[in-house]
């Protein structure tokens, strides 16, 4: 491998990796307090088009963004009232939503954009940081939009929130034991809407980066399962924020490397490169690749 | 009289950039110029399991069904026979259709994949060129081939890379196969991809490089492109109509591609120097001549 | 499960909730339709016809709710050993996978007395059994949670079946022209599910009958038998169910393997009684779709039936809308979503007298 | 006990206001009910600033209620509380922590997966935290109350001891004005007891009001200043001098609806047996020959225990809660299997054995757990009845539900089980019924030898108490042989032929029923033989 091409292929790679690493951070959180949101998958679908149609709308992408935003805590609190509040099944409302998001969406995208596909939607640029990308062979790693940066940022800040702060050891406590949680005086119920919550405004972003980050446009069905990968990446992650943080870029390289490999002559059934990511999750939950310690009350509604 | 009916099938999305949505144009130049004298229904975006049904439920109520995709072609065999009546287009159809009331329109991709490649080669400044397929299926990949034929025979020593995306409609995977093949130097893409189209525009816009488009006419609309060729999928939708309102309309497997004409195959510079077009020409004549051999597609 | 509830208050106060959501949703329906700004009578005409207009219709939405009833029986029955099965589509990808390389060995096709069919549909069934199984294996081995094995498991046969019809060494046809998509060849006429009326103007297959058939039996397994009275034990209280001397692993393994094998069985129904050829995407989301219908039906199997028709039909209709009305199908995946969500957020009101 | 009774004296100052009473919490009137059942009743009581209060009663008397609605948890049906002279009505444990209520529950409520000082810390502060600041802060304020813990281990690490250490420093770090202790003893070995009541000491004369919940006379004697018995959710008896009182305080917490005298339940009845077992070695049924067991941690929860059953016999473990009788019970029953050493039944080794293998090898068992190992709670009465006995009611895999039904009814009047229907929820009997129908259940078992028998009579009324053990002396008056475990020392002496006790994990003792070994029994089960 070049050394350009590694350079194209780190940065391919961190592309790739940010839907998911604003996501999984999102979902680590929730997960960490004792919340399954399948629907990532549809949380990250909204904000795409929530970005699109505001930063079409307003030609701002950063309006765009607080769109996405405002498109996903909606549905953010529906999740969060249905399992918090109903304590309806985790998984299935998760499903159901992704269903319902995937025909709004689409639904919405006709009605709203049909007739004229071909504009450009506004979006970020990528922007050079000073002196990095100036750098001999790493340069373009370092040319990025500047939301690259937040979701490096937002997870580290999240990992020092989870183990140095209050607010970390409760969110902990509530994922393992929300009764004994709820006997020191926390609002364990408050404190679950807001992780859900949390989660939906990650996955906004991570939706928002698709679409109107990365790539100037939404469609249908954009997300195509980054929001499952998001969560699987928090199981491959064992429930550890660097080690999701690591796992949402072993997913990335591994979708990077679909387009590395042909230029090196290297034959690797795709097929397998996209399957790797779900394997490797599979075997380290079937504790195949060490033990896995997911939170003990993991998708239990808690009953006051 | 009666007005025409028309069943159209669009597997993807009407609006993506590529073969579905220059299908849907072909539709609409038809019904701008027939007007009343057809009446269309059509639905987009099914899934393998839905097919059958789509295609019955046209074919019960219309007296065309068109089937804009290669991968209508195995339910439309299985449909056709139950409504000897329709008359059933396959656009993007192959050699094999042999039911008396289907007819396959083979679109012949590859000649014109050729052509391209010889015109991005032309318009290269690096010496170096791409191409980004959806499915890594034989049209697709025979495609790519000639397109790297093409560019060689204009320049032989030029760098050609290839790459398949596994989805015609992946935005992200597109504009990622785009930036590796900018990264080696790579300043005109051709594609054959839909919604991915969207990703690969990104990519050259970031990096400065340009793009031969290869369903719809961008020059002058779009800098990014410098070209692009035509591969009559709109054509054969209006084909279709036009024999059937006609009433000329066969069943049978029929070639496109450049021997049809101009509007069915042809290649298109947006600002040419006189010799690209004369060489252009030349090339196109030597591949209906049978000079020049490419692949199947 | 409990034996108390079948005064017909209680009946009314279980298929109620159901009941008001499907209607809550259509309503919402009837409102997008209108602010589409389509016309109403027009597209609910074009609804009926494309769901009930004809025997193609009808058959064709039997066809899909077979499928997605198989899935629903299947996540019915490992929900009463209190295991959830979201593992659907990649059972169903499994069973297309096995059922198509089964047709596809010569032999198999040459078998009399229908066995030419009957194996590859064994064959589906066992190989989404397995699928689902190893699930079973995983939660009774190392404790795994199900419903994040069978999720993952379902990714991974879904993109074994895109291998498999991408790899000229695995399924997918010999390339022998430029036309050769990627996927299997057709399979032999003989490992057809043969048509109950014999022809394809109305194609309902013995799929129908045979889910049926399993339908009453799991039924009948559920509400009478040991196995379901184990299940049950199991799934309520699985320490006094090892007391009691049932194999609690076993159990849960079975519930699995059961669960994952209706839904190999439905793959093998869709490949050789609709599709005839394997593809990429050739599960079609029917496994998310019957996992819905599943958790609709709350543990009834008549629910699992009812509710598979509700979108079976839901869906043809839908397609005629969008062709008569141009309401786009998407309306359905709309209509779906509200109904997952506002059966499960009523379920809280069921039951909330139950726990604890 | 002699340091626990040393310990009264040992407390120099007197409680201040012993003479003027402050109340810190008074509480008129207070009600609880949920559903159709009222756990509390009109509950008139105060505790008073320096002292330390006990609560006495028995299993389900509503002692854990009541402590849960001052700490918050439970908002209370009826009547008011005031707190400190303000009217108190926490509407969550936050709001009791912030009126200075602190709370030590009988099961703990500390995160294993955490350490001592995450467990600490949780839910006080949402920011950043000083850890080390904080750790040195925890350290200061344990050793004041003599206390030594290590901030930094895992909870899932420490002892049970350790633990509860951890969940009253907790409280102290709130610096409550009332310390609640839910039955802070039941776990815990005698030493830890001991350490505890101190603490509870200091902690009431540095001017709190410290409530405590105990079933243990001995430790009342050692350190209640006052009493008060609740018996089924109402104050049944009080006293200011517990110690001189505590005949009465005894009567008034067993008191049974028909209770007479000084044997309440008239267990004594029991004692004559028709047949006694001979004791020879060839009538032996049931055999333990050194088992021992390690729980998941590796801790020895069972050393060598070596033990023989004859037929007819009914040997009694005696022992304060928690020291191996659980495992011992689960092992039997087949849900554990003994790190070392051999069980046999009638020549059978049934080490290895499942526990289907088990009763198949005609052992029945009561289990201690009825809810989580002796019933399924949402199935029905009758399938709890033949829960591990369907086959026989079923053909070809099919459950003859009439026939089922039709057993099952007639099992439930022999044994007096009484229900609605035997369609109703296993989980809707009372505790006694739930109890007779496990008893009908595992003393048909087929061909029956031997029946383990645990903490059968938990929370059962006195008229259930006598049912259930006629049912279990008349099965060892046909032959079978009883290992009958249980915490209450009279039922054993009245009930069992031979008595041994286990002081953890291990057999420190054995005697026979003579009421004159009692003290003897207690010493061995204190574990101060050593
Ligand atoms: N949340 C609840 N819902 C219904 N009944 C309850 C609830 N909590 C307690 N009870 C019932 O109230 C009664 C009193 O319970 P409580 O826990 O106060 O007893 P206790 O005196 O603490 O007994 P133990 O010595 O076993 O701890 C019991 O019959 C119990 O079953
Ligand atoms: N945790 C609980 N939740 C709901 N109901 C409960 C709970 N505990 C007890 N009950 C109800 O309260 C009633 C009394 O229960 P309990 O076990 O104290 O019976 P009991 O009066 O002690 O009977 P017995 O004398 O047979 O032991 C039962 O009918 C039971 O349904
Ligand atoms: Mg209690
Ligand atoms: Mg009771």
């Amino acid at each position: 491998m070049s050394f350009e091409l590694l350079a194209v292929f780190l940065a391919s790679t961190i592309r790739l990796a940010i839907p998911l690493l604003f996501a999984a951070t999102g979902e680590l959180v929730s997960e960490r307090a004792g919340v399954v949101n399948m629907s990532v998958e549809g949380m990250m679908l909204a904000g795409a088009f929530g970005g699109a149609v505001g930063a079409a709308m307003t030609g701002s992408p950063w309006l765009g963004l607080v769109f996405a935003v405002l498109t996903v805590l909606p549905i953010a609190l529906l999740q969060s009232v249905l399992t918090n509040s109903l304590r309806a099944n985790q998984i299935v409302t998760g499903i159901g939503i992704n269903i319902l998001v995937l025909g709004m969406t689409t639904l919405g995208y006709r009605a709203l954009f049909g007739a004229r596909s071909r504009e450009v939607i506004p979006g970020f640029d990528a922007v050079p940081v000073p002196g990095l990308a100036q750098l001999p062979v790493l340069g373009p790693v370092f040319t990025q939009i500047w939301l690259v940066w937040l979701a490096f940022l937002v997870a580290a800040a999240v990992g020092w929130m989870l183990s140095r702060t209050g607010l970390g050891i409760v969110l902990r406590g509530i994922g393992d034991d929300p009764e004994a949680v709820a006997k020191s005086g926390a609002p364990v119920g408050a404190l679950r809407h807001g992780a859900v919550l949390f989660t939906g405004v990650m996955s906004a972003l991570g939706g928002a980066f698709l679409s109107i980050g990365d790539i100037h446009t939404f469609t249908e069905g954009m997300t195509n399962g980054a929001g499952y990968l998001a969560i699987v990446a928090v199981i491959f992650g064992n429930w550890s924020l660097w080690r999701t943080v690591l796992a949402c870029l072993l997913f990335g390289a591994a979708t990077a490397l679909q387009f590395q490999l042909p230029a090196l002559g290297i034959v690797v059934p795709n097929a397998l490169l996209i399957m790797l990511p779900y394997l490797l999750a599979f075997l380290a939950v079937a504790g195949l690749v060490g033990r896995q310690t997911a939170p003990r009350a993991l998708a239990q509604p808690f009953w006051k | 009289q009666d007005p025409l009916t028309v069943g159209i099938l669009i597997p993807g999305s009407k609006s993506d950039k590529g073969w579905m949505e220059s299908g849907f144009d072909g539709l609409t130049a038809a019904q701008a110029k027939y007007g009343d004298q057809i009446v269309v229904q059509m639905i987009e975006n099914i899934s393998n399991a839905d097919m059958e049904q789509a295609l019955t439920q046209l074919a019960s109520q219309n007296a065309l069904v068109i089937g804009v995709g290669g991968q209508t072609q195995a339910d439309v065999l299985k449909v056709a026979p139950r409504f000897p009546d329709v008359k059933f287009s396959i656009v993007g159809g192959n050699a094999g259709v042999e039911v008396a009331n289907v007819a396959g329109y083979d679109v012949k991709q590859a000649e014109i994949a050729f052509v391209a490649g010889a015109a991005a080669a032309m318009l290269s400044e690096t010496g170096a060129v791409s191409y980004v397929g959806g499915l890594e299926i034989p049209s697709i990949v025979n495609a790519g081939t000639e397109f790297g034929n093409g560019a060689r025979y204009i320049n032989p020593d030029i760098k050609y890379f290839e790459s398949y995306t596994g989805d015609f409609d992946d935005v992200a995977k597109s504009k990622e196969a785009t930036l590796a093949a900018i990264a080696q130097g790579a300043d005109i893409h051709y594609h054959i991809l839909n919604l991915g189209l969207r990703g690969m525009e990104q990519a050259a816009k970031e990096s400065g490089t340009h793009i031969i488009g290869s369903y719809s006419n961008y020059c002058g609309t779009d800098p990014l492109y410098l070209a692009y060729s035509i591969t009559g999928v709109g054509y054969q939708v209006q084909y279709a109509i036009d024999e059937a309102v006609a009433g000329t309309w066969v069943a049978g497997y029929k070639p496109f591609g450049l021997a049809m004409g101009a509007d069915a195959s042809d290649m298109i510079v947006c600002d040419p120097t006189p010799e690209m077009t004369e060489k252009l020409t030349e090339i196109m004549e030597d591949i209906k001549s049978g000079k020049i051999t490419v692949l199947e597609g | 499960m409990n034996i108390s509830m079948s005064s017909p208050s209680a009946t009314l106060a279980r298929i109620g909730p159901p009941l008001l959501a499907v209607l809550a949703a259509l309503t919402v329906g009837l409102i997008v339709i209108v602010g589409m700004g389509a016309a109403l009578d027009k597209a609910l005409l074009a609804f009926w016809r494309g769901a009930f207009g004809n025997g193609y219709a009808i058959s064709a939405s039997l066809n899909r709710a077979v499928s997605l009833a198989l899935v629903g029986i299947g996540f019915v029955i490992a929900n009463r050993a209190a295991l959830t099965n979201v593992g659907g589509e990649g059972q169903i990808a499994m069973g297309g996978i096995a059922a198509t390389a089964l047709c596809l060995f010569p032999p198999i096709a040459g078998l009399p007395l229908g066995l030419a069919f009957v194996v590859p549909l064994l064959g589906a069934a066992l190989a989404g059994g397995a699928w689902g199984g190893i699930a079973g294996v995983l939660r009774t081995r190392s404790g795994t949670n199900e419903v994040i094995a069978t999720l993952l498991l379902s990714f991974i046969a879904t993109w074994l079946l895109y291998w498999c019809v991408q790899s000229e060494a695995l399924l997918r046809q010999p390339m022998t022209s430029s036309a050769t998509l990627p996927e299997s060849l057709p399979i032999p006429e003989a490992t057809h599910v043969p048509l109950l009326t014999g022809s394809y103007s109305s194609p309902v297959t013995l799929g129908l009958p045979i889910t049926i058939a399993l339908a009453a039996v799991a039924a009948l397994v559920l509400a009478r038998s040991l196995f379901g009275f184990r299940l049950s034990a199991v799934g309520l209280n699985p320490v006094g169910a090892a007391r009691a001397g049932i194999n609690v692993g076993g159990h849960i393994v079975s519930a699995l393997f059961i669960a994952g094998a209706f839904g190999g069985l439905a793959g093998g129904l869709m490949l050789q009684g609709e599709q005839f050829s394997l593809k990429a995407g050739f599960s079609s989301g029917y496994g998310f779709d019957g996992l819905v219908v599943g958790l609709l039906a709350r543990n009834s199997i008549t629910g699992v039936l009812a509710g598979a028709l509700l979108f079976g039909f839901m869906r043809s209709g839908g397609i005629a809308m969008e062709m008569g009305a141009g309401v786009p199908s998407a309306l359905v995946s709309i209509l779906q979503g509200l109904i997952v969500v506002l059966i499960a957020g009523v379920a809280y009101f069921q039951d909330r007298r139950s726990v604890r | 006990m002699a340091t626990l009774s040393a310990m009264k004296e040992a407390s120099v100052a007197p409680p201040p206001g012993r003479d003027q009473p402050v109340p810190r919490l008074t509480m008129s009137g207070v009600g609880k009910v949920f559903g159709a059942f009222t756990a509390l009743a009109n509950i008139d009581i105060a505790f008073h600033a320096g002292e330390v209060h006990c609560l006495l009663g028995e299993n389900g008397a509503g002692k854990s209620t009541l402590c849960n609605i001052i700490y918050g948890l439970h908002s209370p049906s009826s009547g008011a509380m005031v707190c400190d002279g303000v009217s108190y009505a926490p509407a969550n444990p936050k709001a009791a922590l912030a009126s200075g209520v602190a709370m030590v529950h009988q099961h703990f409520s500390l995160i294993p997966e955490l350490s001592v000082l995450d467990n600490l810390l949780m839910g006080q502060r949402f920011g950043r935290l000083d850890r080390r600041g904080e750790a040195a802060r925890i350290v200061t304020l344990a050793e004041t109350y003599g206390l030594s813990l290590d901030p930094h281990a895992l909870v899932a690490d420490l002892s049970v001891g350790q633990r509860q250490r951890v969940e009253i420093v907790k409280c102290l770090m709130h610096n409550p004005k009332i310390l609640i202790l839910d039955e802070p003893t039941a776990v815990l070995l005698p030493d830890e007891i001991t350490a505890l009541l101190e603490i509870c000491r200091r902690v009431a004369d540095s001017g709190s009001a410290v409530v405590m919940v105990t079933h243990k006379l001995a430790e009342i004697e050692a350190i209640a200043d006052r009493v008060t018995v609740l018996h089924r959710g109402i104050v049944a008896a009080r006293s200011d001098r517990p110690a001189a009182d505590m005949d009465g305080l005894v009567r008034a917490m067993i008191q049974r609806p028909d209770a007479t005298g000084d044997d309440p339940a008239g267990l004594a009845q029991l004692s004559t047996r028709r047949h006694r077992p001979s004791g020879k070695a060839a009538d032996e049924v049931a055999q333990l020959d050194g088992i021992s067991l390690r729980d998941e941690l590796g801790i020895a929860r069972l050393q060598d225990v070596t033990l023989s059953i004859a037929r007819g016999e009914i040997v009694g473990i005696a022992g304060v809660e928690g020291n191996g009788q659980t495992e011992l019970g689960n092992m039997l029953a087949g849900l554990l299997h003994a790190s070392d050493g051999r069980w046999f039944v009638e020549g059978q080794d049934l080490s290895k054995a499942s526990p289907r293998q088990i009763t198949e090898a005609g052992v029945g068992i009561v289990p201690e757990d009825r809810h989580r190992v002796g019933a399924v709670d949402r199935l029905s009465l009758a399938d709890n009845i033949f829960l591990n006995r369907m086959p026989q009611y079923s053909r070809f895999g099919i459950i003859d539900r009439r026939r089922q039904v039709a057993a099952a009814s007639t099992l439930a009047q022999q044994f007096d089980v009484r229900a609605a229907g035997m369609g109703v929820r296993f989980g809707s009997l009372s505790g006694g019924n739930q109890q007779k129908a496990v008893l009908a259940r595992e003393l048909t078992t087929p061909n029956l030898r031997f029946l383990l028998a645990a903490q059968p009579t938990r929370g059962l009324d006195v008229g259930a108490v006598k049912a259930v053990y006629s049912l279990i002396r008349d099965a060892a008056d046909t032959g079978v042989g009883v290992l009958l475990i249980s915490s209450e020392l009279d039922e054993l002496l009245a009930v069992a032929d031979r008595i041994v006790v286990l002081y953890r994990g291990q057999i420190v003792g054995e005697c026979t029923t003579d009421a004159s070994n009692r003290e003897q029994i207690g010493i061995w089960m204190s574990g101060k033989h050593t």
